[in-house]
């Protein structure tokens, strides 16, 4: 049963690739996207990954979509027609590199095959049996993701500071000498139009961080951890700033915070690190943190997923308030530009009469 | 039980998706991403009974929470490229009329 | 009991189904897109609650069946909220509904929608000629002329 | 009955593939964006695919259950997917820049902008 759901959504996701690759118009790509995530989250529900479908869940629905989309909205939305010979050559190069991997696929072994080296390698008898016992937490993942591998998940926080960094150098904070005038109307920002929408909405929001904060904690025993907590508490944040405006969202949360704790997540899980340094074991060795090795590991593992949930949270809100600001400047922008040429017109024929 | 309840699940988004591809119009899409988003709530709450894996139940809470956003995000971005247009509009009626 | 208990949440899981069924073929089906949110409204509310119901059922009193009623309480929140927004939209982009005077469901938009585009609007279209009757209201620009980007 | 295990396989080369097609041959940057994505997913799937054990479980701990689907590659993709839409952001940012200088975000104009100058 499960095979057939599996074959059904691949499906899915076949036609929408296609129609991704097919479209000019790159609006209903995003949206096609957003549906890819949908269904690509269903697959890892039927494939058995819980965290990672809660991941991509709290990704795809709302922050990687809204990207996309303000980037369209001040780039445009039309694709210009091409001539083909380039597409034709970029065809046979897909295609003859697609028939080398399924070439290649045939001497793989079959999926879910018990046999298979994933399975039948010690270190995955080690993760499955012995982890949960050695470190007395139900979700292999979460001691995975935060102990045995821990190192690499520093890395992974690190990269993602880097990205926020990035994108603050690129189109963050612009320090103009003369800051455009506000236009009146843009002066309540966001869904103003929509008062049942902002007053239901508004309802949401605090379930929404609560939630986040659930997460983020129950990640020892369930689905979760810092990496979905962080990206649901930013989607919380986005949600307000979708309702009134990225001017108000920044008014809450300031910039100059946010960019505080973009280092203070990665501080607080390098630290926990020395701290582990200081008291005689190897760097990210929690056993040490308490008498109890055991609850040692407890200890490290929460303050770490912390660290990795405020890093997340703050860069994924950095981002969408930088794109935010973005799109609203380059939107007065135009306003202003069209409303000068409008007087201007309005003054010329009088001058000349 | 759950399997035959899948089943009818997974149908109804395929017929939701051919909405979602042929459009016309984006508030087409866009209705049929919201509703793409109901059935794979249900659909993860479904799978999880037939899993026997009840902490599934997360993510359909978090959909239900966040597939909200997504909606809202690109009813916004029409509406600004609506006002767009509108000006555009205006602009060009500004340029014949002289 | 527990045999009674099981038909039922069968019962009310396969209804779901089907309805599920009815209304994304009514969205497929449908000619315009005011009649395919009615059907979409369908599964958002009917059909979720009783998938939900049906599997609250088989959960018994535990913290899933909360989390399922949770479930279904947040869709019945959103997806009603976003489907007004989603109409809201519709109309103010010049889609209105097969049979309805588009004039009066103007009318009603801009008494009801005093909002910063329609100001806009109004404003660049004051500057370019102030209206020569004010009780003429500018022609109705069908959503098909122009294009709009994504069409 | 065989095959159907290699399937998974085959559409994800597919969509990778076509998330490559895309790359190449779009010249809008955006588009390129989107086609990476689709390639990057597709990595997605087809790790978590490697990582499902026949009649396996989702691996948290259960009463009565003895074997577990492999949890190394759920950790791998989990902290990928977060890396993946900062890296995006980035790359979205880099277009916006690009289109405030440039005026333009297709590869080709772009181009000639810069053999001009």
């Amino acid at each position: 049963m499960g095979v057939a759901i599996d074959i059904i959504l691949l499906l899915f996701l076949l036609s929408i690739a296609f129609a991704a690759c097919v479209t000019r118009n790159l609006f209903s790509a995003a949206m096609l996207f957003g549906i890819f995530s949908l269904i690509s989250a269903t697959l890892f529900v039927v494939l058995d990954a819980v965290d990672v479908a809660m991941t991509e869940a709290a990704v795809g629905t709302g922050v990687s979509t809204i990207l996309i989309l303000i980037t369209l909205a001040s780039t445009g939305y039309r694709v210009s027609p091409r001539p083909a010979g380039r597409q034709v050559l970029a065809l046979a190069v897909s295609v003859v590199l697609g028939a080398t991997m399924v070439y290649g696929t045939l001497d793989m072994p079959s999926l879910g095959s018990p046999d298979a080296p994933v399975h039948t390698h010690p270190i995955a008898q080690y993760y499955t049996e012995v982890s949960p016992v050695e470190m007395g937490i139900p979700n292999m993942v979460t001691p995975l993701l935060a102990s045995y591998r821990g190192y690499d998940t520093l890395g992974e926080t690190a990269v993602v500071f880097t990205a926020g960094i990035g994108v603050l150098a690129l189109i963050g904070r612009r320090r103009r000498k003369d800051p455009l005038p506000i236009v009146e109307e843009f002066r309540e920002g966001g869904a103003n139009r929509h008062r049942v929408l902002r007053v239901i909405s508004k309802q949401l929001i605090p379930p929404i961080l609560l939630y986040a904060c659930y997460v983020q904690a129950h990640g020892d025993f369930g689905p979760g951890g810092g990496f979905q907590a962080g990206v649901i508490f930013a989607s919380g944040l986005m949600l307000f700033m979708l309702l009134f405006g990225v001017e108000h969202a920044r008014r809450i949360i300031r910039p100059v915070v946010l960019e505080k704790l973009i280092a203070l997540g990665l501080l607080i899980y390098g630290g926990v690190g020395l701290v582990n340094i200081l008291q005689g074991g190897a760097f990210l060795d929690y056993r040490t943190l308490a008498h109890d090795p055991q609850h040692g590991l407890h200890y490290g593992i929460l303050t770490i997923e912390l660290g990795v949930g405020i890093t997340v949270a703050a860069v994924i809100t950095t981002i969408i308030y930088s794109f935010a600001s973005h799109l609203r400047d380059h939107v007065m922008q135009r306003t202003l530009r069209l409303r000068q040429g409008a007087d201007a017109a309005q003054t010329s024929p009088e001058s000349g009469a | 039980m759950y399997a035959a309840t899948a089943l009818l699940l997974l149908l109804a988004m395929g017929m939701t998706l051919v909405r979602a591809l042929r459009g016309p119009t984006v508030f087409d899409r866009i209705l049929a991403v919201n509703m793409f988003g109901t059935s794979t709530v249900l659909m993860v709450s479904v799978v999880s009974f037939m899993h026997h894996v009840t902490d599934m139940t997360d993510i359909a809470l978090i959909y239900a929470l966040l597939s909200f956003t997504g909606t809202i995000a690109v009813l916004r971005f029409v509406e600004i490229d609506h006002e767009r247009r509108e000006m555009e509009r205006a602009e060009q009626e500004r340029e014949v009329l002289p | 009991m527990s045999l009674l208990l099981d038909v039922l949440s069968w019962v009310l899981l396969l209804s779901g189904g089907l309805l599920s069924i009815v209304s994304a073929f009514g969205v497929l089906r449908l000619p315009e897109l005011f009649q395919r949110m009615h059907s979409a409204t369908i599964l958002d509310t009917l059909g979720a609650g009783l998938v939900l119901s049906g599997l609250i059922l088989q959960a018994g009193f535990t913290v899933i069946s909360f989390k399922l009623f949770l479930v279904f309480l947040l869709l019945a929140l959103t997806t009603t909220t976003a489907a007004h927004a989603l109409a809201k939209s519709a109309l103010a982009d010049g889609i209105y509904p097969k049979g309805i005077d588009p004039e009066v469901v103007r009318a009603g938009l801009s008494e009801g929608l005093p909002g910063r585009q329609r100001i806009a609007t109004d404003r660049a279209r004051e500057r370019v000629a102030p209206p020569a009757s004010p009780q003429e209201d500018p022609p109705p620009q069908p959503s098909e002329e122009g294009g709009p980007p994504w069409a | 009955m065989e095959f159907l295990g290699y399937i998974n396989y085959w559409v994800f080369i597919v969509l990778m593939m076509s998330g490559f097609y895309l790359f190449l041959s779009a010249r809008n940057l955006v588009k390129k964006i989107i086609g990476l994505n689709l390639f990057q997913t597709s990595v997605f799937i087809y790790y978590i695919s490697t990582g499902k054990l026949r009649d396996g479980s989702v691996p948290i701990q259960t009463e009565g259950i003895e074997s577990y689907s492999n949890p190394l590659p759920h950790v791998l993709i989990l902290t990928a997917i977060v890396v993946g839409v900062a890296s995006t952001a980035l790359g979205l940012s880099l277009i916006l820049r690009i289109k405030d200088d440039y005026g333009s975000i297709e590869e080709d104009e772009i181009d000639a902008q810069d053999v001009l100058s």
